[in-house]
């Protein structure tokens, strides 16, 4: 298939300078945000699949990348796909900003994109992550990418997708529930900690990826865009805004997200957010914000709500934000079809 | 024998020449003569089709990085195809191949050098399978020596 | 078109209006619908279209693979379907994706029923994506032709996924949502 | 326990990646070249291009000496490369017997129709150390052998053999003329149950280590194909594309395979006890793994119960750059996930230290811990 015909008439008369002449070999000579064009539509189609069925993983030809299998391949192909040159990317993982591949990932998209990076959650239009969605509230002008390990949740009952591709098709999600209502039998609650079984729109179970219990409320009935992009299993499925994502859980034994109870966080003080232990050199062990960009803003101004940057008051965005000064977080709202329990484990 | 004005088998030869001798005489022409490029000497990938001899089945194999180029010279097209990374071998040898077929004046050197290319690599295929053959064994003379 | 800027601009918007259903999202393209198929088709999938200069575009690139409506990956209406909508392929229970995405050329858009002229039809749309209710006008497409795309929706997660465009705007009508003919 | 946040900005990264190159540049020797590892590190470099499902001998050589040898790291490199790439085309389709073998032995017919043929290999010698390797360089031992030089012969396969004594169930419809469009697990992705020209093409970038092990353990006991091999040949395939202008095939590189049939007696059909058929073939010379592919293939067409004859197991678990990566991905920053587990762990050891049974506690949380 010869492209179309550009003729080009040789200026120099040898071949060495001829072919410098024609242009630049190997790498320099990228394609737009890396991926060719048939790539981008490959992944692009099954983005809007994805969103037409909320919860549903689309397969798609994922494209081995300069990034290892199971490093964030399907996040970056996803990103890359959506982001123009006026976009401003930002990327985290482990909810910073700073870790190191998420470094290797904004090196990539400003190497062949050009895109314009940034730390700072508001003011990003794509936000590629890994296990954290962020504490300040998401709007209907940005999409979140999260990086995916591993796509269905019933992954957990049975290792055969063939399998669980029949479950979904018909919905059968008892061995699931099975395996949710042994957890009770055996530990008193549910001992799922990450990648929490989710029911997307009342029809597909979805596995939201590794993002802590304390995130999953987040995506029900979002403003935000949610894409789950895998690479090395070639899925890619998606939560729209305004959609209902509900955890799976009995009556009696609500869905718990994780607690800190007592805890603050030693830079900025905040008790509603996701906190993680760190131990100092002298052996004392203290709790800080796992989003490190929104803990900078809160060191700057302790009070500074998750949707300061909203005209709209109250915040809507994930468990557990009290009101201002009340010291022990409330309930968590944003639970589909529960009843705020009081919040479980706290008698620890 | 080989025939170098036969489009197809000139391109075998092409392909299989050594890319020294394709570099040196594109370069006589690009000299004096005006070169059109029509498709710029890039790396491509080949999907290597296998049938196998088993159900007849199809499947692919894996791809052939090979590079593809393509030139006008006085009006007349020339294609090559050389295997690997390969931009100079290539926009030579569609030199080549536009030259012989317009009859450029350089063109006899170039299938002089085709044909000795050819029967240069002839004689190693010849001499490798001699040297092959001194392998071939009846396995009735092996059990006497174990 | 530019191949590479214009064609992501159009996924945008093909984005935009798929996470929010019966909102109209504008291309930088004037036909959108030839924006929005050079933006979806090359060799991996198969097209219906009766539209040449769209179709001519796409073989010259040996991006075309056209197949009739019933069997198109991407149904281009450039007309209603007067129904055959129902027909079109709308994929397995295992892989719903493999449903038809169909691109209508309607004559226009807009979100304001209320100042809707009478022949215009009015559409209902509520489900995923929809806080509530969206309600969109719209002209060039019948009723019945609103009635046959529900019903080749009402087998979710089975069925088609709808784009309506006309001049530089477009509107998703998503197989996950609800229609009703106001 | 802590958990710091790895903070590490662009220029870090560098370092890590220069003090990796560092490793690679320090010593006295001087550097190896590509040409060097091409030539000398022919089996290494016929791996490489097998696991990154890319024939370029001379870039997988160049990949190999990047990666300082790690097979895996450059089939990686391979493949990343290769998505620069757009496709020319699909080459025309060969018959594996059209290549000009370099080795062909066949265990199953002892006067097979062109003869044993051992060519290059250490298969019948005793594996010593070469210790004169360590002062010179060694010098070719074939010079002083006199030849006769006479053309290649295209050597049959030992299947036509088998098929002409009826021993091979003819398929029904020879797909020969009409093959129907294989699958191409580079650009479709592969979804279950995978069609057998999906198989035979992830098992050829498969990575060697897997698709050896696995094929062990089907003769280890894993499985109930334990073959004849119909024949194993090495050789050079012509790759053939359709001339722009002439439209007719026209040979443009060879690329080095390695092939192998495993013949599989199937006593299914009682009164008609017949063979099995699995294939292997892939790019460089690596017998083991076209072995092991043959094995495979025959084991997945007989569906069995064993990993090594469900195709989803082994599809799953064969790409070495899937399963090297993911389980390197173990390396990355997981200290969310794991607070996420503490908090589940703390919660059930509260709850069955409220209710009284602490000791149980302490098996119960490394059983609960394995879950994640």
């Amino acid at each position: 298939m010869t492209e179309n015909r550009a003729v080009t008439t040789l200026e120099s008369d040898s071949i060495d300078d001829a072919v410098a002449e024609l242009g630049d070999d190997g790498l320099s000579g990228y394609n737009f945000a890396y991926l060719d064009e048939h790539t981008k539509r490959e992944v692009r189609r099954a983005i809007l699949k994805g969103i037409a069925i909320p919860g549903h993983q689309v397969p798609y030809a994922s494209r081995p990348m300069p990034l290892a299998r199971g490093w964030g391949t399907g996040g970056i192909q996803a990103s890359l796909s959506l982001l123009g040159p006026d976009d401003s990317f930002k990327v985290i993982d482990q909810g910073a900003d700073e870790s190191v591949n998420a470094a290797n990932i904004r090196r990539l998209a400003d190497r062949t994109a050009g895109v314009e990076t940034t730390s700072d959650t508001t003011d990003a239009d794509v936000i590629q992550t890994r296990h954290r969605i962020p504490e300040e509230v998401m709007t209907d002008d940005q999409i979140l990418v999260l990086q995916v390990p591993v796509t269905d949740p019933l992954r957990k009952v049975d290792g055969s997708d063939a399998a669980n591709r029949r479950r979904h098709a018909h919905k059968n999600y008892g061995r699931m529930w099975v395996h949710l209502y042994e957890n009770v039998v055996e530990w008193g609650e549910i001992k799922i900690a990450s990648r929490y079984p989710t029911m997307v729109a009342g029809r597909y179970l979805m596995d939201p990826s590794p993002i802590p219990r304390w995130d999953v409320p987040k995506l029900d009935d979002a403003d935000t865009l949610f894409l789950f992009a895998a690479g090395r299993e070639a899925r890619i499925y998606a939560v729209p805004p305004h959609t209902e994502v509900e955890p799976l859980a009995f009556e009696d034994e609500s869905f718990q997200v994780e607690r800190f109870p007592d805890q603050s966080c030693d830079a900025c003080g905040s008790t509603d957010t996701f906190l993680t232990e760190v131990e100092t050199d002298d052996g004392r062990r203290l709790y800080s914000c796992n989003d490190t960009s929104f803990c900078a803003k809160r060191q700057d101004d302790p009070a500074i709500p998750k949707d300061h940057h909203l005209d709209a008051s109250g915040v809507d965005w994930g468990p557990g934000t009290p009101n201002e000064g009340s010291e022990t977080p409330d309930s968590e709202d944003g639970v589909a079809g529960e009843p705020a329990a009081e919040s479980g484990g706290d008698e620890r | 024998m080989v025939d170098p004005h036969d489009r197809t088998e000139r391109f075998e030869l092409i392909a299989a020449c050594e890319p020294s001798a394709l570099v040196a005489h594109a370069d006589e022409v690009v000299e004096d003569t005006t070169v059109e490029v029509l498709q710029v000497p890039t790396p491509q990938l080949v999907m290597q089709r296998v049938v196998e001899p088993v159900h007849h089945q199809p499947f692919n194999l894996g791809e052939v990085v090979v590079t593809a180029a393509e030139v006008a010279l006085d009006g007349e097209q020339g294609f090559a195809m050389v295997p690997g990374k390969a931009e100079k071998p290539a926009l030579s040898g569609a030199v080549v191949d536009a030259a012989i077929e317009s009859g450029h004046p350089a063109a006899e050197a170039m299938i002089e050098t085709l044909v000795t290319d050819a029967t240069r690599r002839e004689q190693t295929q010849r001499e490798q399978w001699a040297r092959r053959k001194r392998t071939a064994v009846d396995f009735d003379e092996m059990e006497d020596h174990t | 078109m530019d191949p590479v800027h214009d064609t992501r601009a159009c996924f945008r918007a093909l984005v935009d209006a798929t996470s929010r259903p019966g909102t109209i999202q504008s291309v930088a393209v004037d036909p959108a619908d030839h924006a929005v198929i050079a933006t979806l088709v090359d060799h991996e999938v198969s097209l219906a279209t009766t539209d040449d200069a769209i179709a001519g575009a796409l073989a010259s690139e040996g991006r075309l693979t056209e197949t009739a409506p019933e069997a198109a990956d991407i149904v281009h209406a450039t007309v209603p379907t007067d129904g055959d909508v129902r027909e079109y392929d709308r994929g397995t229970l295992e892989e719903p994706s493999d449903g038809a995405t169909v691109v209508y050329r309607v004559d226009s858009l807009s979100e304001d029923a209320e100042t809707a002229p009478e022949h215009w039809t009015v559409l209902r749309v509520s489900g995923p994506g929809v806080p509530g209710e969206r309600t969109v006008a719209i002209e060039g497409f019948p009723t019945e032709e609103a009635q046959a795309l529900a019903d080749a929706q009402s087998t979710y997660p089975r069925g088609v996924d709808a784009i309506l465009t006309t001049r530089d705007r477009i509107v998703a009508l998503p197989r996950s949502v609800t229609l009703e003919v106001a | 326990m802590g958990y710091v946040a790895v903070t590490a900005s662009e220029d870090v990264i560098e370092r890590a990646e220069d003090l990796f190159e560092k490793q690679r540049v320090d010593g006295e020797e001087t550097q190896i070249s590509v040409s060097q590892t091409d030539e000398q590190f022919g089996r290494i470099v016929g791996q490489t291009m097998s696991e990154g499902g890319l024939f370029a001998p001379r870039l997988a050589a160049l990949a190999v000496k990047q990666a300082q040898g790690d097979t895996a790291e450059a089939g990686f490199l391979l493949r990343a490369y290769r998505s620069t790439l757009e496709r020319w085309d699909e080459s025309v389709p060969a018959d594996p017997s059209e290549m000009c073998a370099s080795r062909r032995v066949s265990p199953a017919y002892k006067d097979v129709p062109g003869g044993q043929i051992l060519g290059a290999t250490k298969d019948y010698t005793q594996r010593l150390l070469d210790f004169d390797l360590l002062a010179d360089d060694g010098a070719d031992p074939t010079e002083s052998w006199d030849l006769d030089p006479e053309d290649p012969e295209q050597l049959r396969n030992v299947v036509s053999v088998l098929r002409e004594e009826g021993l091979l169930h003819d398929p029904e419809d020879d797909r020969g003329d009409s093959p129907e469009e294989p699958v191409d697990t580079t650009r479709e992705p592969v979804t279950m149950p995978a069609e057998r020209s999906a198989v035979l093409q992830e098992l050829a970038r498969g990575e060697t280590g897997a698709v050896t092990a696995l094929g062990y353990s089907s003769l280890r006991g894993y499985g109930q194909v334990h073959p004849t091999l119909g024949e194993v040949r090495t050789g050079d395939l012509p790759v053939q594309i359709e001339h722009p202008y002439t439209g007719e095939a026209a040979t443009v590189a060879h690329a080095e395979v390695t092939e192998c049939e495993a013949v599989v007696p199937v006593f299914a059909k009682r009164d008609d006890p017949q063979f099995a058929f699995g294939y292997g073939l892939c790019f460089g010379r690596n017998e083991r793994k076209a072995i092991g592919m043959s094995i495979l293939d025959a084991g997945i067409q007989l569906d069995g119960e064993e990993p090594a004859e469900s195709a989803e197991f082994v599809l799953d678990v064969v790409d070495g750059i899937d399963s090297f990566g993911f389980i390197e991905h173990l390396k990355l920053p997981h200290y969310v996930t794991f607070q996420s587990t503490l908090d589940r762990i703390r919660s059930i050891r509260q709850r069955k230290m409220n209710s009284g049974t602490a000791d149980a506690a302490d098996s119960e949380i490394a059983e609960a811990s394995a879950d994640d």
